[in-house]
């Protein structure tokens, strides 16, 4: 069962990412994008994190990709189904990423050496379980995150606001 | 190496003669820029304490016991082995009493400046506070430090207060520093590799003592890669031929005293980094390379000699004319001879003190005239007499005048090479003729002849400004006629630092055919 | 062979996981490599941060270091999160400049910011 | 007596010190206030004229007790490991013999100078520069060591320069002292050069120890070829007296250095400093006669050679001072052809007496020069017999004795050379100075003729000079007479104190010095003939052989050739090596920068500005680096990522 949903999220998620890096019109590459979160938080559900999966869902799918969708429909200019074009290079580019692939499936698969544990543990993931790390171990990482964003929040609304021409 | 700093006796003389002038710079700096009087008499006072010191440590250093004297000794990085140690010796002392004599004139000899002159002094203060460092460091690692503080005033100092004359100031100050750097380039890496070396038995150290004392750990190939190295080093800064082309353009392009201090003082780093480094340390090194050295050096002397024949600028003349005496230099160098290893360092201080006192005579000359075109001038003893007598004493000092000390260090050079090397030495003598020629020609027409009435205007050097002729002359007369107040320390210092035994040694081995 | 071993026992497996990290992470590279549109880039870097947060997430599930406390096992997780959050940062951020460059040279193409040139 | 003797000698250094001290005084006190810096100078000449004589008077009295054992005082002036220097002073015959002249010759100047340089702007430098000259010659004479001798030999040639070139306003002047500098310095080369030798030959330079080091070396059977390598050290060391005493070919700067004030010319150029030479030779004379013959027969032949030589041009010559110019060239060539022949107290004899009647010359010249508002040409004077009694009548004596006539100076160290030569068996050069003397008497005879017989000139207003100038012109005549005197036969004359080797005992040769003074009357003779009698004409003798008066009056065209050398051999060399620097290594240098430059313009276009580029660059090297490491043979394969990745060892 679990293996069924794997390879039929697995495929998803990177069957969108390859549109989202194909697609001639930036809009559906945006649609990707969320399709392809979708299928990444699926895997998560598969591993146990629950609740990172929901946290995917609630940023990723619904944040992030909204955000890009309504940049682009402030940044978008001529036709719409050219215009998300390739550059001159983008064989090079395709070759690069065949290779570094290449070596690292390379790395994932020659080594033996995972120290894979016989059976996967099951407990935890929860949002109970990160909460507790959260708020001992990690607690200063945590505050540290917590005014970067604060300052992401207000830098975003300056840059996209812009500086006042003063008179 | 223990961990707390060996004391002698005057242990904080040497500290603070080369703090003296870094205070006054600090205080310098926190002057405003229009009390351009305060700032040359705050610079002024700061290089007297210096030079009082320097010249206090010259009389007070025991020349019986000999050795290294007003020792300081602080572990700085004891993990790579570096220490902060401070000491001289009778090959050091006179360089450091050079360094403060030269330091002290030159300050007067800019004593007309009025660009930017707290830039100026601040930037010369440390010129000379960081040529004094790498005379009295006994640590290679803090001698390269202080080599390499001096490079970035000079370059500044050039690129502003210059002059462009064949060469725009701007060429003049990037080869200057190009040429110093990439010679500081080929040392380090020589460094480095004597450094791993010396370490290899562990306890690893960048004392000239105990680099020097493990002969054993160098082979005789390693030697000779490791000397190679350090003659493009300190040969560019020597000036010897082929490396000498910075050297005209650089004193041409520099003012007055960047010009004094680096004819002065910043070229001897060279021929003392030899003697220190190169055949102290790496004596088989040097003695493979020696008929080498000594063939350029004769080149240098009778290459730069002609050029200087044909110069139509005086800074030129001069600037040919130190390429050659360095020549001199090199030849007492290569001869691996305590007697013209003595002769090398006396000539060095001679040529110093004389090289210093021609370019503040030109600095004068081109200060008050704007010009230092030979066929331009003409006929100025009429007018400016003094200055005309510190020229003639310089010219008189340059081409090897008995009574002054640069015959002194000359015939000490002769007599001990000429044993070794006759050949060479004979054609270096014949130097000694071309360099009448030159020096006389330069004399002959900027002092003497007609008198021209568009220099009427002029006037005589007086008050400060006498203070660089008055200094060095007394320096030149005096080392001339009572030679061995110098000669006898210099003595010292080759004969107690181990340095002649070494010699003794090499020139051994070489008659024993084992090369 | 130990490759035709992996690939026989091509089970769920922390492997399969890591591919799939993988064919995400050089998806994006390519993306940021050959588009013009300067969001198509964010996008893919987007892309690129999943396939981390892929392997961290496989990591912390497939591996488990006995000498470390219980409540240390979600190590990747929270790492994971941290990614999240600054990538949420990342896009605000990047999208503000995106939007104010494109206000300033009404273009989002970035063959023609060539500021980095000599 | 020899002890209280001793205790003058321990004083001898005063002799050198007290000008040395007056030159300091005027250099820095006294330079304002002319009369101040005057009386200084001459007093403290005046003081050492007084030590001298004291010192001459105490070494006649020692008599052969100071001929054999010079008395010697030392004190160290440089001594570091494998060189050490002593200063000091000797005195024996020929050092006090020299003294006493150079402190005669030199008070004389100095005195007369009052009245020659009177209104000079230069008056306090004129009389530091002679300080300073009288001080380093009487070093120079008292050397006991070569070094001392050379240290104070420069220094005498620095005083020739500064004086030369005293009137440094004239272009004339300032190329005259440049020319003696050099040409003196390039004698000096070799002087050092054989000093140098002999020092690593021998380990000294002190006379006295290196004449018996050289003898021990000698004797030495095992060392074989010391006297060959004492020849090359002979002829290296006279290449110093070549240059000092204006031998051929290094004669050219004498004649040029006639354009200082004439004083100069009369002390240092022709009395002292050129001398400077001789006495080199005289003290060093056993070096000479260590070395094979051939060196001593070199030094006569080109003693020999340029006495003739120098004579020949002084014939033509008719600036009054060059005339005396090359007539000094002739003579020192005479004293040097001396010491070749082997006659040393007769070349010192002459010496001596050159010394004061070639001063008189001089100082007579000056003050005719004077007279007639530096007009310098013969030919535009005459008729001064009778408005100048004085100069005429000294300046008549300087003639007679150059012209060697007895009983004058002249006579008797030039007949004892002459003899010398003959006797020694120098046939050819006894012939050679017998023609010389011949020219000698008729182009003096010439000088005297025109200046002081010819036809008195309407624009000229001559009158005699001041005290201060014809009193020394007295004293040195006075000398110019007796002088000579010193050599008639006896025990204790010149010849017992000064001598080398075995002391011969020579009486004088009436039959060889008759010949002479023939020789001298028919010089004499021509000279009345030609310029008072108008027998023979000089025109005509001269229209007869044109190309051989362009030669004498060009003399020789040895300066042109020097010229020429300078100019093009040296200039050129120069230009050639001057261009070699800027385009050749300069070249090379600037090349590197070029290239470095040029690379880095091509290299440049690398960065497009595109990120995406650069970011597919980084990619492509982590993955080339991941390939060298991963299929990399040797020791790369330790780092292989394959091996070592994935999870903690």
């Amino acid at each position: 069962m679990g293996t069924v949903v794997f390879f039929v999220f697995a495929i998803l998620a990177v069957a969108s990412a390859w549109g989202v890096v194909t697609s001639k019109n930036i809009m559906h590459s945006a649609l990707y994008l969320a399709l392809s979160f979708s299928g990444v938080a699926v895997l998560y559900v598969l591993m146990n994190a629950d609740y990172l999966a929901a946290v995917q869902l609630l940023i990723y799918t619904g944040g992030i990709a909204i955000m890009v969708v309504f940049a682009i429909m402030l940044t978008l200019r001529g036709e719409i189904s050219d215009s998300n074009p390739e550059n001159g290079v983008w064989g090079w580019g395709a070759i690069i990423s065949v290779l570094m692939f290449l070596m690292i499936a390379l790395v994932v698969l020659t080594n033996t050496d995972w120290r894979v544990l016989p059976t996967p543990w099951t407990s935890g993931g929860s949002a109970s379980d990160i909460s507790l790390l959260l708020l001992t171990k990690f607690m200063i990482p945590f505050e540290a995150v917590a005014i970067l964003l604060t300052m992401a929040l207000v830098g975003a609304v300056v840059l996209a606001k812009g500086v006042k021409v003063s008179k | 190496m223990s961990a707390l700093p060996t004391v002698s006796s005057l242990s904080m003389l040497l500290p603070f003669t080369l703090l003296a002038p870094l205070v006054a710079m600090l205080l310098i700096v926190f002057l405003p820029k229009e009390e351009t009087k305060t700032i040359k008499l705050v610079a002024a006072m700061g290089m007297f304490v210096s030079l009082a010191l320097s010249i206090y440590a010259f009389f007070a250093y025991n020349i019986e016991q000999g050795g290294m004297q007003f020792t300081l000794t602080i572990p700085w990085i004891p993990d790579l082995g570096v220490n902060l140690a401070l000491g001289v010796d009778g090959l050091s002392l006179p360089m450091l009493l050079l360094t403060n004599l030269i330091g002290f004139s030159s300050i007067y000899a800019s004593w007309n400046m009025d660009k930017r002159v707290k830039e100026y002094f601040i930037l010369l203060l440390i010129l000379i506070a960081g040529v004094m460092g790498t005379f009295i460091a006994r640590d290679l690692f803090i001698f390269f430090l202080f080599y390499e503080i001096v490079v970035i005033p000079i370059y500044i100092m050039v690129i502003i207060w210059g002059s462009s004359k064949r060469v725009t100031k701007e060429y003049a100050g990037m080869k200057l520093t190009i040429y110093l750097l990439i010679g500081s380039a080929f040392l380090l890496v020589g460094m480095i590799a004597l450094y791993l070396a010396a370490a290899a038995g562990g306890n690893p150290t960048f004392m000239f003592e105990e680099l020097a004392a493990r002969q054993d750990l160098y082979s005789p190939a390693f030697q000779k890669v490791a000397f190679a190295l350090m003659i493009i080093g300190f040969g560019s800064l020597i000036s010897m031929f082929p490396f000498h082309s910075w050297s005209p353009d650089g004193y041409a392009g520099a003012p007055t005293a960047v010009s004094m201090i680096h004819a002065g003082v910043l070229k001897k780093i060279g021929g003392y980094g030899l003697i220190r480094l190169g055949i102290y340390v790496l004596p088989v090194g040097a003695s493979f390379w020696a008929p080498y050295i000594a063939t350029l050096a004769v080149i240098s002397v009778l290459y730069a000699a002609f050029i200087a024949l044909v110069q139509k600028d005086m800074k030129y003349v001069v600037g040919y004319s130190s390429v050659s005496h360095m020549g001199y230099v090199i030849i007492a160098i290569a001869a691996l001879n305590p007697t013209a290893v003595t002769g090398a360092v006396a000539m060095m201080f001679a040529h110093g003190v004389m090289a210093a006192l021609f370019f503040a005579m030109i600095g004068f000359i081109y200060e008050k005239t704007h010009t230092r075109n030979i066929s331009e001038l003409g006929g100025l003893a009429h007018q400016v007499p003094r200055l005309a007598t510190g020229f003639v004493i310089a010219g008189m000092a340059s081409l090897g005048l008995p009574g002054t000390v640069n015959f002194v260090a000359e015939f000490t050079i002769f007599i001990a090479a000429i044993k070794v090397l006759p050949v060479h030495t004979v054609l270096g003598i014949a130097g000694i003729i071309f360099t009448a020629v030159y020096i006389l020609r330069i004399i002959a027409n900027v002092m003497f002849g007609p008198r021209r009435s568009e220099w009427d205007h002029l006037t005589d050097i007086r008050g400060p400004e006498l203070v660089p002729l008055v200094l060095l002359a007394f320096v030149i007369f005096l080392g001339g006629m009572f030679p061995n107040i110098l000669m006898g320390l210099i003595d010292s210092g080759v004969n107690s630092s181990g340095l002649a035994e070494v010699l003794e040694t090499v020139s051994q081995a070489k008659i024993g055919g084992l090369f | 062979m130990s490759l035709l071993n992996n690939f026989s026992n091509l089970s769920v497996g922390l492997t399969s996981y890591l591919l799939v990290g993988a064919m995400l992470f050089c998806l994006g590279l390519y993306g940021v490599f050959a588009k013009k549109n300067m969001i198509a880039i964010l996008m893919s870097i987007e892309l690129m941060l999943n396939a981390v947060n892929i392997n961290f997430i496989a990591f912390n599930r497939f591996i488990w270091n006995q000498k470390v406390d219980i409540h240390y096992v979600l190590t990747g997780h929270v790492a994971a999160l941290f990614i999240i959050i600054v990538a949420a940062c990342e896009v605000a951020v990047g999208l503000a400049l995106i939007i104010s460059v494109y206000r300033n040279r009404k273009s989002t193409n970035v063959d023609e910011f060539n500021w980095l040139k000599w | 007596m020899f002890k209280e003797m001793h205790d003058l000698f321990q004083w001898a250094w005063l002799i050198p010190a007290l000008p040395f001290l007056s030159f300091l005084l005027i250099a820095f006190v006294t330079k304002r206030s002319k009369g101040l810096s005057s009386t200084v100078s001459i007093l403290a000449i005046l003081s050492s004229l007084g030590m001298a004589i004291a010192i001459a008077y105490s070494v006649i009295r020692a008599g052969a007790e100071i001929v054999e054992h010079p008395a010697i005082v030392t004190v160290n002036w440089l001594n570091i490991g494998g060189l050490t220097i002593d200063f000091g002073t000797i005195i024996d015959p020929l050092s006090a013999m020299m003294l006493f002249v150079v402190t005669l010759v030199a008070s004389m100047v100095q005195i007369y100078s009052l009245g020659y340089m009177h209104g000079d702007k230069g008056w306090s430098r004129y009389y530091a520069y002679q300080s300073l000259f009288a001080s380093a010659m009487l070093g120079m004479v008292l050397a006991t060591n070569l070094l001392q001798l050379f240290i104070f030999w420069e220094l005498v040639g620095l005083c020739s320069y500064l004086l030369i070139g005293f009137w440094y306003f004239k272009v004339s002047a300032r190329e005259a002292a440049k020319k003696a500098f050099m040409t003196t310095r390039v004698g000096d080369f070799g002087l050092l050069l054989g000093m140098l030798f002999l020092y690593s030959k021998f380990g000294t330079l002190d006379f006295v120890a290196l004449s018996a080091a050289m003898s021990t070396s000698l004797q030495d059977i095992a060392v074989v070829g010391t006297a060959g390598y004492i020849t090359v050290m002979a002829f290296l060391v006279f290449m110093g007296p070549v240059g000092k005493s204006g031998q051929f070919p290094l004669h050219v700067w004498l004649p040029d250095a006639m354009e200082g004030p004439t004083p100069v010319s009369a002390l240092i150029h022709a009395a002292t400093m050129v001398v400077a030479g001789v006495y080199l030779v005289a003290r060093m004379y056993f070096l000479f006669d260590f070395a094979s013959p051939e060196a001593l027969q070199f030094i006569a032949g080109l003693g020999a050679f340029t006495a003739i030589f120098a004579a020949s041009i002084a014939v033509v010559q008719n600036d009054i001072k060059r005339i005396l110019a090359y007539s000094t060239l002739s003579q020192l060539g005479y004293m040097m052809f001396a010491l070749g022949v082997g006659s040393f107290s007769g070349s010192m004899f002459h010496l001596m007496t050159h010394a004061f009647f070639k001063a008189l010359m001089f100082l007579g010249a000056g003050s005719v020069i004077l007279a007639l508002h530096h007009k310098q040409n013969i030919w535009d004077m005459g008729g001064l017999w009778k408005k100048m009694p004085i100069t005429g009548w000294t300046f008549f004596i300087g003639i007679l004795a150059i012209s060697g006539m007895p009983p004058f100076a002249g006579f008797f160290s030039k007949d004892e050379i002459l003899a010398n030569a003959l006797q020694n068996g120098h046939p050819i050069i006894y012939a050679v100075g017998l023609f010389t003397a011949f020219l000698t008497a008729f182009y003096m005879c010439r000088l005297f003729f025109v200046v002081f017989m010819g036809p008195e000139k309407p624009e000229n207003h001559p009158h005699e000079s001041p005290w201060s100038m014809t009193i020394p012109l007295i004293i040195l005549a006075f000398f110019s007479v007796v002088g000579g005197w010193v050599a008639l036969p006896g025990h204790y004359n010149f010849a017992f104190f000064v001598h080398y080797g075995e002391l011969h005992h020579v009486a004088i040769d009436w039959f060889l010095a008759g010949i002479s003074v023939i020789a001298g009357l028919l010089g004499i003779g021509l000279a009345y003939a030609i310029y008072v009698k108008n027998v023979i004409s000089a025109e005509s003798i001269v229209a007869r052989f044109p190309g051989v008066y362009k030669l004498l009056k060009n003399g020789y065209y040895v300066d042109d050739l020097y010229l020429w050398i300078i100019h093009h051999i040296m200039g050129g060399m120069g230009k050639i090596l001057y261009w070699f620097d800027i385009n050749i290594v300069d070249g090379i240098v600037n090349g590197i920068a070029l290239t470095t430059r040029g690379s880095g313009k091509l290299l440049r276009r690398t960065s497009t500005g595109q990120v995406q580029m650069y970011a597919m660059v980084f990619f492509f090297a982590v993955v080339v680096i991941f390939m060298v490491f991963a299929f990399g043979e040797g020791q790369l394969s330790a780092l292989n990522p394959l091996a070592t990745l994935g999870g903690v060892k």
